[in-house]
């Protein structure tokens, strides 16, 4: 494979914040049914603090880590909120695999992926089955990592994105057990979680990334 | 729902900076964080700090409770949104006093992971020593036997009132995080919403409700209840909330209780008077004791409507310490 | 509107009826008249008394501020209806101390006529000296050349402070009643409505206005503003506000002054400290000082969106009693 | 003409009762346009304690001073307000014309009313012009006196009551100058006095009670 570049690594994470400002109504709306409603709001501010830094501070940057942890830390001290400390923790611990990369070959990415849905999972110490993000990204943490050693990460990242989606549809039919909604009990039935489905916009859109460089 | 603002994404800042520039001589912003609000007066040597800070959108908590015998210090977040890590930091250091602050907040996701990451940081690099109480006082929020899982509402006001009095008085980092925890054990609140509120960036109501119909034990962020019901009197009501909260915790003839009847944002004062009216009736009924009662927007969810009960139960000590003078921006008790 | 109500006819006796049961140690309710309510510790001897009254519905005023340096007592009208001349003499009565009493009340044509029905009854039955002080700060009720037209709104808080205050202080009737009329005369209030409010007997709305509309000074009743216009900004509705109240009085380079942003009912505290946000900018600008600021929910419309901007002008003597300490059910100033 | 009894009068009054229950919607709607939308709301809650009275403490009652006493005081201290003060001040001049009377004659009546709208007046303060109840109340008044000496009182009411009406719909173009509505100014063109409309009702509603008699 082409190594994919720390700019392109930008890029992608620019494509997100473009996704995000489109979704955001979508992710509002799912979290008014679970929650206080402002998934979407709280990823767009998150993001759009992201994109200030991108925009500046980071013009230059070509360390892939370095890159990842202002990621992070702009994320979280925008945000707060729940995700914040999710997601920085996720760009956080990804932050560590590329530390001094500007070109990331299939190995660091299988690595990145690994050790930002651990970080998740480990900061919200949620369950499969909660109701949140945990239930499309444990899947496809589990998922890449059964590839790790014998496919591509491109290739890896089809079949890991399909068990995403399943995890992140299969939040529907859930009781909530973890985060605002897990007040909610039966009335939470029915409606797909918002953590899960931006998270897993997240990665498919690194996926399109990927997919775009080849 | 027209809201008196300039930008949506402005108004935690703006509210902010109106809020410190309005009571120079009782609060200040940190320079460190535009986000992290002290007292404005020289606190005490040796005084046990007390944080508390969540999300916006609940004014007059928890900003307004910077106080002589309230909270020293608060990290503001987002609307309905924990704040991160940082303003939490600024804000510990700037109070502590050499003896550790307690750290108040309510039992969220959010607020866990971030306060939680926050006292790990002050911990760990500026060697502060820091206590955690986790209010849940929300009765329809989980089961009795499912406590760890109820979430923080309205009675984080009284928690914070007897922590706030409790340092005060000279009480050590533990025994105000005792104090408080104490308060939280004995605190229980349930609520009904009426109306939704609107975030000022969707402008879509939290929840949608028939013209007769109420959410009953909603979250105080205009999370959907546990149950909708047909909108009642205001008695029929009040002897809801009010058997809900009998029901979940023992309050005996002879016992003593702090009310708090708490509006949640475009409620009129009238009609909470009328709510407690109903309250001290059943409680009169029960020989239970009023000690103190608190009518009133103490914890909103922006414009909602509706409203929730809290009842404390007093021992001697809770007594002393809910009766001790305050004197905040949005709150003074003489 | 959805409210938290019994029967809408009895939503004033049961308001009261729950807030002197809330509060027991500040206020009680008299025999003689179940709508006179009068501080509840005995005041001292020879004290001016200080009486206030109008209408329900605009709570915390005017039951709310009942307590030592505030009113002694209170007539407690239907909503939006100047109480009758009883109440208003069982209260006189009651909170004489030998050296008379001073109403205060808003110029309407009701209040008028209620209160000078029952200083006639006071000063001939009991031989109770009266004086009037008669509360017109609503720049937008008329203008300036006919300025006895005026209505009063939220600057009557600032005048029961100040008369509160020197009562306290043993001013004599006279100088309560001066005082008082000094402080209405250099107070000026300018208010927007962005949603009306509803009687509970009716439950239509006070006025209509489309999504993009408000009312710019509207009356504190839901009567309809002088003129519609487009909703705006906070910051250029405060401009707007302000600038009313500086084109009607002046207030110079140097001048100290306290402000009020009054919500109006179901605007947020969020809202009312970005408009007060704002007036700051706006008073720094020409270098005039606030000297004290109260943003909250002073004088309310029910559950009536929109805030008033109240501006007193202060001398060295209004600045001693603005500051000077208050205790009341819904107020305190330490 | 037959003389008109206490009990006509107390059924007089029972009618006015009646209607303003009808009408209450009606005179809030008035109100709203022009102030705090309680015209009609006052006027019941003052007439249902007259109710109340009348089915009690007044059920035996038949000296006619008396009886407008009890309903001046009755009204304003249910009502406050501004027509709590003008319509008991208005009754409470009747009663004295009336009192120690059960039986009316036509000149009682005609005193009875001119101390009614006088009294009115002068607790008001309000000049013909203003937007106010003294718009009807006033015509009305000169109308009666003008006649007194000359025609029954059912004659002279007809043709007052014309003046009354002139009054009342006059109130429309006007400026209003006192009450709630002064500030409105130029806004408050267009909409009838809702005052000028109950006091219209009540004198209208006399009228039909006398004729009945007859
Ligand atoms: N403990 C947790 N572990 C993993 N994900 C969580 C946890 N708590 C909440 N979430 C995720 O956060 C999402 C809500 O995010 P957001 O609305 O932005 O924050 P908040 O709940 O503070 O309003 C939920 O949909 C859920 O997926
Ligand atoms: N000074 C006055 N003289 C005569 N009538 C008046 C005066 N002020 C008000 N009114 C009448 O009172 C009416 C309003 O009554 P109501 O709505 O019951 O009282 P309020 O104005 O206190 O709400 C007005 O329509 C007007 O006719
Ligand atoms: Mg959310
Ligand atoms: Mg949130
Ligand atoms: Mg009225
Ligand atoms: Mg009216």
């Amino acid at each position: 494979m082409i190594a994919y570049t720390t700019d392109q690594y930008k890029q992608y994470l620019y494509d997100v914040i473009e996704m995000i400002e489109k979704e955001k109504d979508y992710l509002s709306d799912l979290d008014r049914k679970l929650g206080d409603g402002d998934h979407g709001v709280t990823m767009s501010i998150g993001w759009q603090a992201v994109k200030e830094k991108l925009d500046n501070e980071l013009k230059d940057e070509m360390d892939g880590g370095e890159i990842s942890k202002v990621v992070a830390k702009t994320f979280l001290n925008a945000v707060g909120s729940s995700v914040g400390p999710l997601y920085a923790t996720g760009f956080l611990r990804g932050s560590k695999v590329l530390k001094g990369k500007s070109e990331l070959e299939d190995q660091d990415l299988f690595e990145f992926w690994i050790a930002f849905g651990e970080g998740i999972k480990e900061r919200g110490q949620a369950e499969v089955g909660d109701k949140t993000m945990i239930d499309t990204i444990d899947p496809f943490v589990q998922s890449i990592k059964l590839q790790k050693d014998s496919q591509s990460f491109l290739h890896a990242m089809d079949n890991a994105l399909r068990e995403a989606e399943k995890g992140m549809l299969s939040t529907k039919e859930m009781i909530s057990k973890k985060g605002r909604s897990s007040r909610l009990g039966n009335r939470s039935k029915g409606f797909q979680d918002p953590g899960a489905t931006s998270v897993y916009l997240i990665i498919e859109y690194f996926q399109k990334s990927l997919s775009s460089v080849k | 729902m027209k809201k008196l603002i300039n930008i949506p994404n402005d108004v935690v800042d703006e509210m902010i900076d109106g809020y410190v520039k309005a009571h120079p001589k009782l609060v200040r912003k940190l320079n460190e964080n535009k986000r992290s609000i002290v007292i404005a007066s020289e606190t005490r040597e040796n005084k046990v700090g007390v944080l508390i800070g969540g999300g916006s959108g609940h004014e007059p908590a928890f900003m307004g409770y910077v106080g002589k015998g309230m909270a020293d210090g608060v990290a503001v977040g987002n609307i309905f949104a924990s704040p991160p890590p940082d303003p939490i930091v600024a804000a510990t250091k700037a109070i502590d006093k050499g003896n550790g602050v307690v750290y108040i907040y309510g039992n969220y996701a959010g607020d866990l992971m971030n306060f939680g990451m926050a006292a790990e940081l002050a911990e760990l690099e500026e060697d502060i020593d820091i206590e955690f109480v986790v209010v849940n006082d929300d009765v329809a929020s989980a089961p009795n036997n499912e406590k760890e899982k109820r979430r923080g509402i309205a009675g984080e006001f009284f928690v914070t009132k007897v922590a706030g009095a409790a340092a005060e008085k000279g009480y050590s980092l533990k025994e105000v995080a005792e104090v408080a925890r104490q308060t939280n054990n004995v605190t229980r609140t349930m609520g009904v919403g009426l109306s939704p509120c609107y975030l000022p960036q969707t402008n879509e109501p939290s929840f949608t409700l028939e013209n007769n119909e109420m959410e009953i034990g909603l979250g105080h962020h205009g999370e959907p209840g546990v149950e909708k019901g047909e909108l009642q009197e205001a008695d029929r009501v009040a002897d809801r909330l009010v058997q809900d909260i009998l029901n979940d915790i023992t309050i005996s003839k002879g016992n003593k209780v702090a009310v708090l009847v708490n509006g949640l944002g475009s409620t009129t004062k009238m009609e909470l008077y009328i709510v407690f009216r109903r309250v001290e009736q059943i409680l009169a009924e029960k020989s239970i004791e009023i000690y103190r009662s608190y009518v009133g927007n103490y914890s909103t969810s922006l414009e909602m409507g509706g409203c929730s009960v809290t009842l404390t139960k007093l021992d001697d000590e809770l007594t002393e310490l809910i009766d001790a003078e305050a004197n905040c921006p949005m709150y003074a008790q003489l």
